[in-house]
């Protein structure tokens, strides 16, 4: 039920931020989708506890805010090698534990290493990540856990 | 009744007679004399409109011309589906109607004894055949005739065929070919063109043509006519014919020596005195060359059968000559010689189906086809070599038989237009009719018979019945040619 | 004010496209089909973030534009690790393998 | 100057020869069915161009602007893509059973395969 | 200032498109559709800005999303031509490996 | 134009698809320089969407490559330079490019810039011209979706609910646990957004049959995360069946009680007692009565492919 | 109500179809549909009627009156297909059920059905509009939906068939697409009667000649005429035998008055006909699409490919009356169009119920069917005769007004051209007659008449070719009217 209110909640904003139109008209035709979209989600049985993170979703900022600066920071390594050499880099394949309990938390934690540069993720097991790495030293990062810590928070 | 529900009567009749065939084919018996009552019908029925015709015909020296004409259906403005009495018709629907009697007795006669298959298929097709020559014959325009003319071609075609074999099968394609190409390529153009210049195809005394076309034009019209006609099988339309014969002798009697070849040269002439009109004709120029040809024809035609050990080949060769004495006295424009076609048509009619009757009966009686076969044969039959005789007379053009007559007309009209050419092609045509057909009848009289050769009477009673009708009919109608005569020249006078 | 925001803006938006050039360019240059895929999310994350914030910048006080703007961001920022990554997962499945710097 | 002002025909004139040509000429059935959807897009390319006004916006009316283009071509054009699509659904509906039928996408081997079945039944004959 | 982005993001796409022509293997076209599909997404953006319009957003909006579910859609049927067998790798064309 | 001719050189029917998926991209990006968004939106969500995902499961039945012989190539050149010809020839009277004079632009679409306001009341000329000035063209269309979809089910059928055993065939990406969390997360405003579409077609691009796309594209995303037969759990097929066909009568009702209540067919101001509001009420019916059957038949054709892909990998295993 | 007849036309069939996908059983299905037809049939021959009584009806869609709007026009020329069209649909539905029944799964009839009525919508709807995009549109409806009828036949060929059709008819159908934008865009409008009077402004401008050329193609692709019919006869030859019938009465009929349609009420048929060697290559293709088509017609084994060239010749007869640009060609075309349909409907039901009793219909299963299957048989004889053009069918009558058209023209020479295609066609009707008639049967074969339900509609049929041939004067005076219609509009 928490789910589903979570859904509703956030298709209602999706809609009044996208409509800009707000005759009664139109609002009842947003509040009938809503509705529909509901029922149908339902049906298809996707509105759980992965897909509806309610416990976690006030420190989602903070993490962005985070994870940000570390696209940035990967982004400027990466792009000094497209630039200037090529041919420096030294892709590596690794596996590296993760300390995830969720599915979710493991996706959050995947998600984040390939949106970073530099790194891929190619596979997620229960307790592991399959990682795919430009240059050695960002696979040394990865390594000492910082992520991880993050997602970690985050779930927790 | 009125004799316009009769013209009706006498056209629809067959058609419902085939149907009755069709739905008794299971019983033969029945079969057979329905075949017979409704020919039989079908006769008194034209006679009576003969009769009718005749007292019109009275009338009119009179006052009220009261034609009898019956109008179905207007196609196409100035284009009917109608039907209109006139000499020429009548007498062409006089032969056929009396001549279906005779050959129906005939063919069942010659069926039986033969035990051909597919005999209700035959019988029923054969009223259908006599729809279409009445058709033709009391047409009032050319597409009436077209249409009847097509129905009778495809109507016969399993006649001809009738045998089913390979053989058969690729003469009949010939003979379909052959009348379909030339009636679609050749006739019907022409149709149209006098349709496109008159705007009308009716029947008209006096023609409908006058001052419409240039000399060449008409020559060439007429020339699509002549050639167009294939039934009236004027070299070089002429290979039909002889592929024809591989029918069963009843159907090359009534078809080819009458039904067909006769439509063939009625339309032709029905064409020369109502659309083009022998005066308007005799403008076209270039009509000598027409002619030529169908002088060509006739002599031709007579020397290829010379060559023929075959009998009906014989014939039907006999047939392609005699038949371009029609056209030929078409031609010849003279309204004597139009009389002597159209007494032609009658006598070769009557001569020719005695004739094939004959082959038809030697064939039932012995299996013989070749000429060479026949020494002696007058004597098993009799019956039948005599009437084949008095055909052969006719034939040729001697009395006592009917042809006599015919062809004296032609004669005198070629002389009387001077035509040389046609009396020397006529003159010389007799001397080989004689020589095709005397050494048959001597062959048969005064040779003995070959040895060993399987012994035989005359064929059953109603080949004999039938074709002693036939004969008679060539001698009675050389003695009163009155009912021929009038008709015929009833259209000269017109 | 106007002139502070429309600076920022530009300058995220020329960032923004030179990123995106930078992973064109890294497109070509990397040798093998994983190191590529390096390149190509230089443009999906930062490049295409730099670029829509700096558009939000140029549209002050319309919220709803911005409200559109960042539903394009964090759809992107959803999708493009997770196709990157199913491709990357699938390309392994198929047989590719990685490129090893020759040592 | 007629190069200039005339681009976006020209551009249209490529591209339909291109996919016209992939249609004739390419043997694969799949194929042929992208040959003529770049076809048709070229002809929507066409009819867009002719409804485009110089300095002229999308013709969704806002006070701020005046000149609009022609909203009709883009009515035609939303029609002909829908046809364009159900056109190809069915086509490419078509392509599967055709392959399941006769093992093969190639128009080479398909006439091959019927031509051998029509000599088949000429033989029985 | 918008032409000079729009500029720059046609030019990154035809680097893309270059590599989805060049292949060599599937994936490397895979990979540069997907970021073809991106860069779309921000031109038309982009474009909106450029022409005032800022509606044409819900364009970019939809483009993100058929973008994605193209890109799973191919894999999704990739995997039914190329079964996950580890050895077959001849047609995936390493020629540069 | 470099795609296009990339599409007839590349063999591999696979990146010629993809090929064929950027074309169309390009194209919409074209549209959307030419103003005529609504076009873009549709190029966008129909050539880089639905017909890729078609063209590929046909791949996947029939095979990648291509057979390199070519047929009547001289034929085909000589028909292609002809047609060139003819439309350069035909160039030369053409207006140009962008040209406000000429009679496109002067003669009837004016009537749709200036009078549509007042007479619909519908901001987006594009949407007030397709429902309501030319609503029969787009009844037409919605026809043409429901033969096509017609088509297809009458060439492939859905294989009904007969065969149990295929989960595992049908759901491999069950397993890829990303896929999974992140498609969960974003059906929903996908189907939301999509809804969004049909109902601002009034006010910015789109409409019925992008909103319809747009929904049939996340079906198709929930059918290729969570397999065939969850999916089919969740939407009986033979319904959506019926929906198609009750999209396409949704139209057509609203012309027929048009014309109960004695206007012309699709004559929309009938049906209120305002004109204006009427034109308003009609377009939302029709636009829906569009998104319905395009959703529906998407949907069907999909699942008629995906139908036929999954009896082909039983059949190999 | 009858205000609405017009629209009423072709949205019946149009929402009849997807109601049919409510209806369960077939039984139910097949009364409906030929419920809804025959509805249209009445509809249509009260059109025809209001037509000749009270002049032109115009229906402006949406009550948006043309150029803005969408408007349907119906003139004496389209009442009259329309009632051609609708009639035949009636006619082939009635004999659908069982040939249907055995010829299409059970699982797909209900498509079929579906099918058959989106087809007669879209052919409607083509006749109906006067707007030349709606043209577009209702054609790819009936186009989509004939593919997939083609798609139904049982032989595998009916899908490659009707791939090259869908290539082939998509082609033409883009051509069209390219020359009406054309004309929109040196006009500024679609709807037809507008682009009549705003053409003849603009008539020196190159873009109309290539719209022109555009359209023509594309409608000529879809007419089958000669270089461009490789589509038709496979598609005729696999398709369900109804769907044959039902195509080979209506489809190309409706190409066939676009093309008129176009070219003289939109083209204006000065321009049309006298700023372009149209005239002549149209004349140059008709002739040899006749001969052409008849000789290869001669050599085919299966019958409805046999048919199926036959049809190519007869559109050949019909492009060259319309070349001949005056009132008599024009007239004899539409005669043909209209007796032509007659044929081919009465000629391809015989043969569907030649295809529910024996399962194919080659030149093997015809030895001895005259006797075996003689009600049948009589049907095929008697359509062949009228194809050929023998006195007393309708056959005839076109081509009669064909010749004279001809003449009156004085172009002579071409009448023996026609004359002679007619012999072609005596050729390959005969070699079936033949085979029928005079062959004898495999002996194994036990075939019966073919049932009544598809006999009655045949013979209809013929009936109807004997008794329009007897009795022209309906349709002659319809056609006649129409002519006058569309040179009258014509400044």
């Amino acid at each position: 039920m928490r789910h589903i209110l979570f859904l509703t909640a956030g298709l209602a904003f999706l809609w009044l931020a996208n409509s800009g139109h707000y005759s009664g008209l139109i609002l009842s035709l947003g509040a009938l989708s809503i509705a529909f979209v509901v029922f149908v989600t339902i049906k298809m049985k996707v509105v759980d506890a992965e897909s509806q993170p309610v416990r976690i979703s006030y420190r989602i900022p903070l993490y962005w805010l985070w994870l940000s600066k570390q696209i940035i920071l990967s982004n400027i390594s990466v792009v000094k090698k497209i630039w200037f050499s090529p041919s420096s880099i030294d892709p590596a394949v690794a596996r590296i534990k993760t300390s995830q309990t969720s599915d979710l938390g493991r996706v959050i934690y995947a998600n984040s290493i390939t949106l970073t540069p530099g790194t891929v993720t190619l596979d997620v097991t229960e307790d592991e990540v399959e990682v795919h790495v430009l240059c050695r030293e960002s696979l040394s990062l990865l390594q000492n856990g910082v992520m991880d810590q993050q997602v970690k928070r985050l779930e927790s | 009744m009125s004799a316009n529900i009769l013209l009706q009567i006498a056209i629809l009749f067959p058609l419902l007679a085939s149907a009755l065939i069709l739905i008794t084919g299971k019983n033969p018996g029945l079969r057979d004399k329905i075949t017979l009552v409704s020919a039989t019908f079908l006769f008194i029925v034209v006679i009576f409109i003969y009769r009718a015709f005749d007292a019109s015909l009275q009338v009119e020296e009179g006052t009220a011309v009261k034609s009898i004409a019956v109008n179905w259906a207007e196609i196409v403005p100035g284009l009917h589906l109608g039907f209109k009495l006139e000499a020429l018709g009548m007498l062409f629907a006089l032969i056929a109607s009396a001549l279906w009697l005779v050959t129906s007795i005939y063919g069942i006669g010659y069926m039986r004894g033969n035990n051909e298959k597919n005999q209700t298929r035959f019988f029923m097709l054969f009223p259908i055949a006599i729809s279409a020559a009445l058709g033709i014959a009391f047409a009032s325009n050319l597409l009436t005739l077209f249409i009847f003319y097509e129905v009778m071609t495809l109507s016969t075609f399993p006649l001809v065929t009738h045998k089913g074999s390979e053989h058969a099968m690729k003469s009949g394609r010939i003979y379909l070919g052959v009348l379909i190409g030339s009636s679609i390529g050749l006739f019907l153009p022409a149709i149209i063109w006098v349709w496109a210049v008159t705007g009308t195809t009716d029947f008209v005394a006096g023609g409908i043509l006058q001052d419409k076309l240039s000399p060449l034009h008409l020559s060439i019209l007429a020339a699509l006519f002549v050639l167009g006609v294939g039934k009236a099988a004027v070299m070089p339309i002429h290979r039909w014919l002889p592929a024809a014969m591989v029918a069963p002798t009843p159907v090359s009697a009534l078809l080819h020596a009458v039904a067909v070849v006769k439509a063939g040269v009625f339309s032709v002439l029905k064409i020369v005195v109502y659309v083009f009109g022998i005066d308007t004709l005799s403008d076209a120029s270039y009509l000598h060359f027409l002619m030529y040809l169908v002088g060509f024809t006739i002599v031709m035609a007579s020397i290829i059968a010379l060559g023929h050990d075959n009998l009906k080949k014989r014939l039907a060769y006999s047939t392609i000559s005699q038949l371009s004495y029609v056209v030929l006295g078409a031609l010849i424009l003279s309204p004597i010689s139009v009389v002597g076609s159209a007494l032609h048509i009658a006598a070769h009619a009557f001569g020719k189906i005695t004739l094939f009757f004959a082959a038809g009966s030697i064939y039932t009686a012995s299996k013989k086809t070749e000429i060479s076969q026949l020494d002696g044969i007058g004597h098993r039959m009799p019956w039948t070599m005599a009437a084949f005789t008095i055909g052969a007379l006719s034939m040729i053009g001697l009395p006592p038989a009917v042809g006599f007559i015919s062809k004296w007309y032609l004669l005198m009209g070629a002389y009387d237009e001077q035509v040389y050419f046609a009396m020397g092609v006529i003159v010389v045509s007799t001397l080989l009719n004689a020589a095709y057909f005397v050494p048959i009848i001597y062959r048969a009289f005064f040779k003995t018979e070959a040895d060993g050769s399987k012994p035989h009477g005359e064929a059953n009673k109603a080949i004999v019945v039938a074709l002693s009708i036939t004969a008679c009919m060539t001698i009675l109608l050389f003695c009163f040619p009155n009912i021929p005569f009038a008709l015929a020249q009833s259209i000269a006078v017109q | 004010m106007n002139f502070m925001l429309d600076a920022i803006s530009w300058f995220l938006l020329a960032s923004g496209c030179f990123l995106c050039i930078t992973g064109g360019l890294g497109l070509f240059r990397f040798p093998d089909f994983f190191t590529r895929m390096h390149a190509a999310s230089i443009t999906d994350s930062l490049g295409s973030g730099l670029i829509i914030v700096g558009l939000a910048f140029q549209t002050p006080g319309d919220w709803l534009v911005v409200a559109k703007l960042g539903f394009i961001l964090v759809f992107i920022f959803f999708t493009s690790p997770t196709a990157s990554h199913a491709l990357a997962k699938a390309a392994l499945h198929a047989g590719q393998k990685p490129w090893q710097k020759q040592t | 100057m007629i190069l200039s002002s005339h681009f976006n025909y020209w551009i249209v004139i490529v591209l339909m020869m291109i996919g016209f040509f992939i249609v004739i000429s390419h043997g694969n059935l799949v194929k042929k069915l992208m040959g003529l959807s770049i076809f048709q897009t070229s002809v929507f390319i066409l009819y867009i161009s002719m409804g485009k006004v110089a300095g002229g916006t999308a013709p969704i009316l806002d006070e701020a602007y005046s000149v609009y283009s022609n909203p009709l071509p883009h009515v035609l054009i939303l029609t002909a893509i829908v046809v364009g699509i159900a056109t190809t659904a069915l086509g490419l509906a078509l392509v599967v059973r055709i392959n399941e039928a006769y093992g093969s996408i190639e128009e080479g081997d398909i006439e091959m395969q019927d031509c051998d079945k029509l000599d088949k039944e000429n033989a029985n004959k | 200032m918008f032409i000079a982005a729009a500029a720059a993001l046609l030019i990154s796409m035809l680097f893309a498109l270059s590599r989805a022509f060049l292949g060599p293997s599937i994936y490397d076209r895979i990979l540069s559709v997907n970021m073809f599909g991106t860069k779309t997404v921000l031109l038309i953006a982009v474009l909106g800005f450029m022409m005032g319009r800022p509606e044409f957003l819900d364009i970019a909006i939809v483009y993100a999303l058929i973008n994605f579910i193209s890109i799973i859609g191919i894999l999704r049927f990739f995997e039914y031509t190329h079964p996950p067998v580890v050895n077959s790798s001849e047609q995936n064309g390493e020629s540069d490996s | 134009m470099a795609t296009a001719i990339a599409i007839a050189r590349v063999k591999d029917l696979f990146a010629s698809v993809m090929l064929t998926g950027i074309y169309s991209l390009l194209s919409a990006v074209f549209f959307v320089l030419m103003d005529a968004v609504d076009v873009a939106f549709t190029e966008a969500s129909v050539g880089a969407g639905i017909s890729t995902i078609l063209m590929l499961s046909t791949l996947t039945l029939t095979g990648q490559y291509e057979d390199p012989t070519r047929h009547k190539t001289r034929t085909a050149l000589v028909v292609v330079l002809v047609t060139g010809a003819l439309l350069i020839f035909g160039t030369a009277d053409m207006p140009r490019f962008g040209d406000p004079q000429t009679p496109v632009q002067t003669h009837v679409g004016p009537h749709y810039l200036e009078k549509s306001y007042e007479e619909i009341h519908v901001p987006n000329v594009v949407t007030s011209v397709l429902a309501s000035y030319r609503g029969f063209d787009t009844f037409g269309e919605t026809v043409v979706i429901f033969a096509a979809g017609i088509g297809v089910l009458s060439l492939l059928g859905f294989s009904g609910r007969k065969e149990k055993t295929t989960i595992s065939v049908s759901a491999p990406m069950y397993q890829h646990r990303i896929l999974r969390v992140v498609g969960k997360v974003l059906i929903p405003p996908i189907l939301l957004f999509a809804l969004y579409v049909q109902f601002h077609g009034d006010f910015g691009p789109g409409g019925g049959f992008q909103a319809g796309v747009i929904f049939a594209a996340a079906i198709i995303l929930y059918t290729m995360l969570f397999g065939r037969q969850a999916a089919e759990e969740v939407i009986k097929l033979s319904w959506v069946r019926l929906l198609a066909a009750v999209g396409v009568m949704l139209y057509g009702s609203v012309g027929l009680i048009s014309f109960l209540n004695g206007k012309n067919f699709l004559d929309y101001s009938a049906l209120a007692a305002d004109a204006v509001s009427g034109q308003h009420y009609g377009i939302l019916l029709v636009e829906l009565g569009v998104g319905i059957t395009v959703t529906a038949v998407m949907i069907l054709v999909f699942f008629s492919f995906a139908g036929r892909v999954d009896k082909k990998a039983e059949e190999n295993e | 109500m009858s205000a609405h007849l017009p629209i009423l036309q072709v949205i019946l069939p149009l929402l009849a179809a997807p109601t049919c996908l409510l209806l369960g059983r077939t039984q139910l299905l097949w009364m409906f549909t030929c419920g809804v037809s025959a509805l249209c049939a009445v509809i249509s021959f009260q059109l025809l009627h209001t037509v000749h009584t009270s002049g032109d009806i115009i229906y402006s869609l949406g009550g948006w009156s043309a150029p803005v709007g969408i408007e349907y026009r119906i003139d004496s020329l389209n009442a009259f297909v329309l009632l051609l069209v609708t009639s035949l649909s009636t006619v082939v539905l009635c004999a659908a059920k069982q040939s249907i029944a055995k010829e299409v799964p059970e699982s797909r009839q209900l498509y079929f059905y579906v099918a058959f009525l989106l087809c007669l919508a879209g052919l409607l709807g083509i006749l109906c509009t006067g707007d030349a995009f709606n043209v577009f549109v209702f054609l790819e409806i009936s186009s989509l939906s004939t593919y997939t009828l083609i798609a139904l036949g049982r032989d595998r060929r009916a899908l490659w068939a009707s791939y090259q059709y869908l290539i082939m008819g998509t082609i033409g159908a883009t051509f069209i697409l390219i020359g009406i934008g054309l004309l929109y865009m040196i006009t500024g409008t679609l709807n037809m009667r507008d682009l009549a009077q705003r053409l003849p402004d603009v008539e020196q401008a190159h873009t109309l000649y290539t719209g022109f050329a555009f359209f023509i193609v594309g409608v000529c692709l879809k007419l089958a005429l000669f270089p461009l019919h490789l589509w038709l006869p496979n598609a005729y030859a696999y398709a369900p035998s109804i769907v044959t019938a039902f195509l080979a009465a209506t489809a190309t009929k409706v190409a066939v008055y676009v093309l008129i349609r176009f070219i003289f009420n939109v083209f204006g048929f000065d321009f049309s006909l006298s700023q372009f060697p149209l005239p002549q290559i149209w004349l140059a293709l008709g002739i040899i699409g006749v001969f052409a088509a008849s000789i290869v017609a001669m050599s085919q084994h299966n019958i409805k490919r046999l048919f199926a060239f036959s049809s190519v010749a007869q559109i050949g007869y019909i492009i060259m009356g319309l070349s001949l640009g005056t009132a008599a060609g024009v007239q004899a075309a539409l005669l043909h169009v209209f007796n032509h349909a007659l044929m081919k409907g009465a000629i391809f039901l015989a043969i569907a119920g030649l295809c529910y009793r024996l399962g194919a219909a080659t030149m093997n299963e015809f030895k001895g069917l005259g006797k075996q299957m003689p009600w049948t048989m009589a049907a095929i004889v008697a359509g062949g005769l009228s194809l050929i053009g023998v006195p007393l069918t309708v056959g005839f009558i076109s081509k009669w007004y064909l010749v004279l058209a001809f003449i009156e023209k004085g172009w002579w020479m071409i009448v023996p051209f026609i004359v002679i295609g007619s012999l072609l066609a005596v050729v390959y009707v005969w070699r079936l007659v033949e085979c029928a008639y005079f062959q004898e049967a495999d002996s194994k074969r036990e075939a019966g008449e073919a049932p009544l339900s598809i006999l009655l509609p045949t013979w209809i049929l013929v009936f109807a070719n004997i008794y329009f041939g007897v009795q022209p004067q309906f349709t002659v005076h319809a056609t006649s009217i129409a002519t006058l219609g569309l040179f009258g509009a014509t400044p």
